[in-house]
């Protein structure tokens, strides 16, 4: 499913941010990526939702050698990914509904089945009524469910999410998580940077742990998938 | 599918283009038209002296008017028995003197002037007269006679004619080149504002040519909006000119007509100019998203 | 203090102020110049004919050459004599025939044409001469006679230059119009563009001519600089032209030399461009930001 | 310092997001805001930074009735007031050093003292070493600490803080609280809000509580200032 070996990463010509990260995520699995707030979690992320290249190693995603794709296979690919953006990016003039549609649209679905989908899925999630409101007029933990909606509502082979709890209380928290390991049954291989050391015990997932760009705790060999 | 992906209308940038576009093709339209008018002005002026030689017959002294009228007459006759020579008419004093006017003054006409004798000669098209034989030839029957072909004048016409075109050419090329340029800096202004949208889109997995398509189709619809708008303003401008000129200007400038191909090729402009506007935002919003991952 | 509170100049949008000013400036230049030069052209023209009176003294038969010319001499005397009039002057056949010249063709110089005589009388600056008590009176010295005072022309040239002026402003009006609203447009793109950082900057405490003068400031040096662009393009231009049509229209053209206070006028209009742009961004700025808390 | 008496707040012609709040804060106090999302924290501490006005009730601020103001008077208030917005709000184009410096240069500092603050408090709050980065390069963790830094840069009299803490682990949430109390025994009010009962919990600071746009918990009579 995901599997890098000794992957670097830098951002244009600066210093390395991730150095030599090796690691296997098999179909199916839960993991939480924690450590230390500019360990380099989000460019793990990245890394994984096709946001930037590897300098140096070798990313393998859904069977295929990142380095080796072409521009034009990329998008293909980015629709089998669900993310969930540290700072929600959720795009301003396009109500809830429409935010959480766009990537049934892209996929092709159809208007009813859309409906349908958003309209459940954003009920879900506790925004029943407001559906038709835009992001600038939803609060902050409004905005981080609708970008929550967004990431699964594709059924996603692989859904990574970076903080989605952040800016929601504990209850609502432990409903998202519920809704991840939802997912996750149903066959997504879920990756989820947090902060949230009482949501990582909570709930007894492996651990990716990064610190100063260097993965310290890593998957037993007979995880990898 | 996505008909508002992105809301490029209600950019101030992307609701200047119509504006731009419009301007841009309210000028072309005018270069046009004043190309049209001086190249119909020209065409018709030196149709009216390439076909036609000039022969001045002078004063003989004293003779008699029949003998005189006999002498031009002769000179008629002779002119018509030359291959290529289609007509010739003599211009009697009167209508020298009515040529005149303009020059001399309204009142010349009622001076007592004394003036040659013109025979009007109208050639056959393309006829090639050798003109030295001719006068050599001519000069037995009335001494003294010159023949003048207007060649210093037609070459002078062909040469303004010249200038213009280029300088049509060179407006109209102008002009579209910055009506692309005015669409490239809306495109890259309508990406600079959109960029986190356009970001996230792509992340999403939509392809460069869904983005470009919202580019374009804007592009194309107000680049058409502006061209109509533009050619309608230059269709308005021009009547105007022409009024206010056939009006100030009687007899000092010539009064010319454009006819329907005029008007076809100045209607084309707004599809040119809609057409150039589409394929610069594709070739832009391409071209920028292919720089990035 | 903050020069960088705001990258404008990096923006798509900013960078195409300068195009759109320099444009302006450069249609502007060229309006002004060619009605200046169309002004020095009807001027002089103008000046040539008003001050100049044409007596046309027609053959009178079968008269002496001294006898005649003892005729016109009384007649410059008796002009001379007249309140008003500044100077008379005989024109000589030879003169008369090349003033006939660009008329009849290059060869009339060689006919035997006989020409009547002229006089060029010069008048006084806003001398007020009653034409037919004078023609009344000449005639007595020399009968037959008649002035022509080219009022017909005169008119004529008036309603011409008239509309030249009046095309101008309006040309001028227009362009200095839409350079404004193309400063608007790109001002408000930016303020599109930096919203957040300009509502930011707001919350921080800013006041509103603070943020105004981070826009003003930048219209104005983009207004300069596309000024001067599109001025010396124009002034390239010009001379272009100047060249181009003493070249090929010599003669047909007349040919005029634009003064000191007319460069002055033009070299006044990257200023004018820029202070219109800078106005025009503060005014929008304010307008914008006063709608907000 | 700050006093509300029954005000109410709605956007535009949309429904009334805050009931009849009434509430004191005395000069020097130290405030947290809790409850669930949606209930409207955001926008009530938006109302203390002057970026909405009540639509009903009077709000007073530093002894000035905030529905008299004109609109000249605001610049100079807000000039009084740190904030800390939940989504950051840094000037992207500006490195960490000049987006911390902006309040201070508005107020007319001069250049040795502003390099000499701005750099010490970067320092504490762990970005010495990107002083000259810009936000797009700062982690999530990062770009909050230099909203943070900005808005206690200039020792406003009022500090107001949307969910600070929202990206950072625990360890730096504890620094920054630090950093807040440090700034409170300086004299400055603050009122923060945030999701983070652990938090809540382990500062024993007085709570205001909002649900559904009502406050629970009122501030004794005795604490109105
Ligand atoms: N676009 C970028 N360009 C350059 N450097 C960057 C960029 N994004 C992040 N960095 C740097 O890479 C390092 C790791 O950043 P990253 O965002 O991956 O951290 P993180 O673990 O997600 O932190 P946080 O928990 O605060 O979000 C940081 O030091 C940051 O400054
Ligand atoms: N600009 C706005 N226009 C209209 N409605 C808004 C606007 N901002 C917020 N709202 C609505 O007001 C209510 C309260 O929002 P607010 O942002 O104050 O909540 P909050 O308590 O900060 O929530 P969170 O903890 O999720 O940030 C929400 O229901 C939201 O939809
Ligand atoms: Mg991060
Ligand atoms: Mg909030």
């Amino acid at each position: 499913m995901v599997l890098l070996e000794d992957v670097s990463v830098r951002y244009g010509t600066g210093p390395e941010v991730l150095h030599d990260i090796s690691f296997a995520l098999a179909p199916g699995s839960f993991h939480f990526l924690v450590g230390p707030s500019g360990a380099g979690k989000s460019t793990l992320l990245k890394l994984l939702h096709l946001a930037v290249r590897p300098s140096r190693g070798r990313l393998n995603l859904f069977g295929r050698d990142v380095n080796a794709l072409a521009r034009a296979d990329l998008p293909a690919m980015r629709r089998r990914i669900g993310v969930v953006f540290q700072e929600f990016r959720l795009i301003p003039h396009l109500s809830a509904f429409d935010n959480v549609a766009l990537p049934l649209r892209l996929a092709g679905a159809k208007g009813g089945e859309i409906r349908q989908h958003v309209t459940e899925l954003l009920q879900w999630v506790g925004l029943g009524d407001q559906i038709e409101t835009r992001p600038a007029r939803l609060s902050g933990g409004q905005q981080q469910r609708v970008a929550i909606a967004r990431a699964v509502i594709a059924r996603p082979s692989l859904l990574i999410a970076d903080e989605p709890t952040g800016n929601v209380d504990d209850r609502i928290a432990m409903r998202l998580m519920y809704l991840f390991e939802e997912l996750n049954k149903l066959g997504t291989t879920v990756l989820i940077a947090t902060h949230n050391e009482a949501l990582v015990n909570r709930f007894g997932h492996r651990q990716l742990r990064l610190d100063g760009g260097r993965l310290l705790t890593r998957p037993r060999p007979a995880e990898v998938g | 599918m996505l008909r508002n992906d992105l809301p490029l209308g209600a950019d101030a940038a992307a609701r200047f283009l119509p504006w731009i576009v419009g301007t841009m093709v309210y000028l072309a339209a005018l270069a046009l038209a004043s190309a049209f008018a001086v190249n119909l002005a020209i065409g018709s002026w030196r149709a009216d002296i390439t076909g036609e030689l000039t022969v001045e017959v002078p004063d003989f002294g004293d003779v008699a008017d029949t003998e005189r009228q006999a002498r031009l007459e002769a000179v008629v006759t002779d002119l018509l028995a030359i291959d290529g020579v289609e007509g010739a008419a003599l211009i009697g004093p009167e209508e020298v003197r009515r040529l005149l006017e303009p020059w001399l003054g309204p009142d010349a006409a009622a001076a007592d002037l004394p003036l040659p004798d013109l025979i009007a000669v109208t050639l056959a098209r393309d006829a090639a007269v050798d003109l030295p034989a001719l006068e050599a030839k001519l000069d037995e029957t009335a001494p003294g006679l010159r023949i003048d072909d207007h060649r210093g004048w037609i070459e002078r016409i062909d040469r303004i004619g010249t200038l213009v075109e280029l300088l049509t050419a060179a407006v109209v090329l102008l002009v579209a080149g910055a009506a692309a340029l005015a669409v490239v800096f809306v495109t890259r202004t309508g990406l600079d504002i959109h960029r986190q949208t356009v970001d996230l889109v792509h992340m999403l997995g939509a392809r460069d040519g869904y983005i470009a398509r919202l580019f374009e189709r804007h592009a194309l619809a107000f680049g058409f909006i502006g061209g109509i708008l533009g050619l309608a303003a230059a269709i308005a401008t021009i009547s105007a000119i022409g009024l206010a000129a056939s009006r100030a200007g009687a007899g000092l400038l010539p009064t010319v007509h454009l006819g329907l191909p005029h008007w076809v090729a100045l209607a084309c402009l707004p599809f040119a100019a809609a057409a150039v506007a589409m394929l610069t935002a594709r070739w832009t919003v391409l071209r920028t998203l292919s720089r990035g991952l």
